[in-house]
């Protein structure tokens, strides 16, 4: 559906940010990328929601290289929503419903409509018991929310997350897990960014790793997770699963509840 | 509900100057007359500036967010405690800076948007003086401001001076129209205009003198910092 | 109810209505009558500043005075009818204040905007009221933050610091906007933004 | 040194932040604060370094109760620092060197003591590589580094760390836990707050947990980190080290070297 074929892309100073990146969105539903701060995570969501245009290589959305003018911008971005990490940055109204009908609002759609999108999102995320509030009394994971549920009514196909987690409590951070979950059960794809590995481990389903604008690994978890050298390169640490697996002798484990489960069975046995 | 908008006083409260030498006139201090008559004089000017950022917005969306952004930190900028000689402490206008960065026309738009949160936000002013207030702070101001900056660049002072002298000469300028609306508001039989002008600006004067110095210097440090940048 | 404030000429007309705004704003919607009063604290300061104005006359005699004090050659005296003007005065600006705190502490700003969208003000006009207003917000917190930083390392502690640190702050706040537009400029586009905040 | 004693702090709007909060810093190095957002732990911070007058109780510095005059704040100052979580708050010149004298130069003192104290900071941080690189071109946590070193610089005892590791990739984490151990070997204190409950197992030796504006537990971290109750109760999550040896009955390891230890004794055995 959304893939890159030799995307290069230099800042205005002549500096390198991506470099021959070939990603192809196609290989999972919940797709993680990884890399240092500088690695060029943000410049590639961002090239790949036609903000961006690349110096060389293409963008391929539908089998359709991307064009760079307004209506095949407006398709693409019907489909591919971006959530990004500062949710002040991307609410511009202060009242929720508002701003969550702000991008169906650009689009033309019918009050009524709207209105219907707006309430299943709003149900579905759960802001009905701040709704009313204005924006600038909510919590950092409420405007979060407020944020995804302005991309959500779209009923984009693809949405990326930009560090989902930053500044999340844990239990807003299960929360916020919980929510993207349910965003893939819907059909849709989610694309992360984090500095967290325990969670990239855990919730993707396949892993890309950015060093210095490269694509220098690809993968499901486990394969990324266990090459030492990657981790090293891309200066990555070990998810604590990954960890006890290679330490302890333990088998690897996907998830926490393997884990569990695992423990009970030995009980059993 | 309501204790959310507590949380927005608190806000409020924690910025509100201690000491507050007001510039605005406050609701209540002009007769309906008065409060009519400055809101009709105001007008043109604000349709003028109206008038010009609905042509920038219209070949640029974005700079909707922009002057928005301007509004919002000129606001925080009245917010704001300035350090001042008479050891009080109030508020610069950002009306100077505001005028030479964005132009005097556009800034009584902004000036009035700003005053409206000032009455409603900081309880400072009012909405029945806001044509008023509109006038002093957002229209004559910003044009003493501009017209002095201009002037001085015309004559070849050093871009310091020139920005000093926008900034605290707009500053002071302000008050002037203040207190002479204030005066034309509340002259009686027992004292006339003059009377009543002279005595608002020699008590004004006390407060307003050094801070407009204050909000000079001020303005010229942030021009060099920026330029430094 | 304000225009009544305003129109009446009437002091007790004036108190009347201070009365039951107060009366209403910290009984009925909770605000706690500490934080109500400390509201006036900023136009009482006006008010003392220009009653000084308003009731002191200098004059050459005092015949017509209640009371002078004599400084060289001339009285510094308060008539009677300027210390009646100066009482009506205060009494209204009371009433209509408290009518505006009514206003601010019981309205949310979204009905504001409905009211202004009724009343057919230009949208270009309400669409930058209501920007303002959420960015208001946001800077507070900004400045508010940056200048705590700069208070706890002692940015404050002298006149000379102070201009320094408020220099400083300005420039960090006005760099950070700058960088702020750019980002939300970017996200307005994923939102296929068409110049136009629709309300 | 620093203690409170039932300290009491409502917000303006009467919501109480901080309820009878007894802590005292003696009783540890490494002094963790945790607990989910809102819990109170700025608002603590705060109170401890003066910047809020709580509305009952005390703060006891050096075994007086600190007053709320200009000369005794300063005092009091010159010997707490905190560090912001955000770097771009705190730094206001573009210039390393002078960033990192502000402090000094607001105290007023000679131009070539503040040079000799800032060199000795610059070097205990390492941040000489990049000390005339203008700030904006540094990274995020290079830009936190300069933050802290701008608070030693002053010579403080005891060091405040709101969400130090929060936005850090993970060896950008490992330079910054680095740092703060090489404080603390220095004769200094750290108090640090954290989402991130595996680093403050690891790094702490004494932790308060905050949950609505209350202590409800304290101790060493291996003591709350085992109590289920209190975890649940503040919203916080097991760091995988309790993980493991809770689930996978391993002997309870204070951090992962241990773990490596036991595992390298194990094979030998």
């Amino acid at each position: 559906m959304l893939k890159t074929v030799n995307l290069n892309y230099n800042y205005e100073d002549g500096k390198v940010a991506l470099k021959n990146i070939n990603i192809d969105l196609n290989k999972g539903n919940k797709i993680g990328i990884v890399g240092g701060n500088g690695a060029g995570k943000t410049t590639l969501f961002l090239s790949l929601i036609g903000y961006l245009k690349p110096d060389k290589g293409e963008v391929i959305f539908n089998d359709k290289k991307i064009k760079y003018n307004k209506k095949s911008l407006r398709n693409l971005r019907r489909e591919v929503g971006i959530v990004f990490q500062e949710a002040d940055k991307q609410i511009f109204y202060s009242n929720t419903y508002d701003d969550i009908a702000f991008g169906l609002r650009n689009l033309g759609y019918d009050e009524e409509i709207i209105k219907r999108k707006v309430d299943i999102i709003i149900n579905l995320l759960n802001i009905e018991e701040f709704k009313d509030k204005p924006v600038h009394f909510l919590s950092h994971g409420e405007k979060k929310r407020v944020a995804i549920a302005g991309v959500l009514a779209l009923d984009c196909k693809i949405i990326f997350f930009d560090e989902p987690l930053a500044g999340l409590d844990p239990s807003m951070s299960d929360n916020m897990i919980n929510t993207m979950n349910n965003i893939v059960r819907e059909g849709k794809k989610t694309v992360v960014s984090s500095h967290d590995m325990d969670f990239i481990y855990e919730y993707c389903d396949y892993v890309y790793v950015l060093n210095k604008g490269k694509v220098i690994d690809e993968g499901i978890p486990s394969k990324i997770f266990l090459n030492e050298n990657t981790l090293n390169k891309a200066n990555l640490k070990e998810p604590w699963l990954v960890k006890i697996h290679k330490k302890l002798n333990m088998p690897l484990f996907k998830n926490e509840e393997e884990l569990y489960n695992f423990k009970r069975e030995n009980i059993k046995g | 509900m309501k204790k959310k908008y507590l949380v927005l006083i608190g806000l409020v409260l924690m910025f509100m100057p201690r000491y507050a030498n007001a510039m605005h006139i406050m609701e209540g201090y002009l007769s309906p007359f008065w409060a009519g008559f400055w809101t009709i004089v105001s007008l043109p000017f604000v349709i003028v500036g109206f008038r010009k950022i609905s042509k920038i917005v219209k070949e640029n969306g974005n700079k909707k967010i922009l002057i928005a952004l301007m509004g919002a930190f000129v606001f925080v900028l009245s917010a704001l405690k300035l350090p001042s000689i008479t050891g009080s402490s109030s508020h610069p206008t950002g009306v100077g800076l505001g005028a030479i960065v964005l132009g005097p026309v556009t800034m009584s738009v902004i000036g009035m948007i700003v005053l409206l949160f000032q009455a409603l936000l900081l309880a400072h002013g009012g909405i029945t003086t806001l044509g008023a207030n509109t006038f002093s702070m957002g229209i004559v101001g910003p044009f003493v401001a501009f017209g002095i900056y201009k002037l001085s660049e015309k004559i070849g002072w050093k871009k310091e001076v020139s920005i000093f002298l926008a900034a605290s000469l707009g500053n002071l300028a302000t008050y002037t129209v203040t207190s002479f609306q204030l005066a034309v508001a509340h002259a009686g039989a027992s004292e006339g205009v003059m009377q009543l002008l002279v005595k608002f600006l020699s008590i004004f004067a006390i407060t307003q003198i050094p801070l407009a110095i204050a909000e000079g210097i001020l303005s010229v440090i942030v021009y060099n910092l920026i330029s430094q940048y | 109810m304000i225009s009544i404030a305003l129109f009446a000429n009437n002091s007790f007309i004036h108190l009347a209505i201070f009365s039951v705004m107060s009366i209403i704003v910290t009984i009925i919607a909770k605000i706690p009558i500490k934080v109500y009063f400390k509201m006036y604290l900023l136009p009482i300061a006006f008010i003392l500043l220009s009653l000084i104005a308003f009731i002191f006359s200098i004059s050459n005699n005092d015949i017509t005075s209640l009371f002078s004090i004599k400084i060289s050659s001339f009285f510094i005296i308060i008539r009677e009818d300027s210390l009646i003007q100066a009482i009506s005065l205060i009494t209204r600006a009371f009433s209509t204040i408290s009518c505006s705190y009514f206003l601010i502490l019981t309205t949310p700003f979204n009905s504001l905007i409905k009211l202004l969208l009724k009343y057919k003000v230009p949208v270009l006009l309400i669409e930058l009221t209501m920007l303002t207003y959420r960015f208001i917000f946001i800077l507070l917190e900004e400045i508010s933050k940056i200048y705590r930083a700069q208070d706890l390392k002692f940015g404050y502690n002298t006149m000379k610091n102070s201009f320094n640190s408020l220099g400083l702050l300005l420039r960090t706040l006005i760099v950070r906007m700058i960088k702020r537009y750019k980002d939300m400029i970017v996200s307005l586009e994923s939102k296929n933004y068409d110049s136009q905040f629709y309300m």
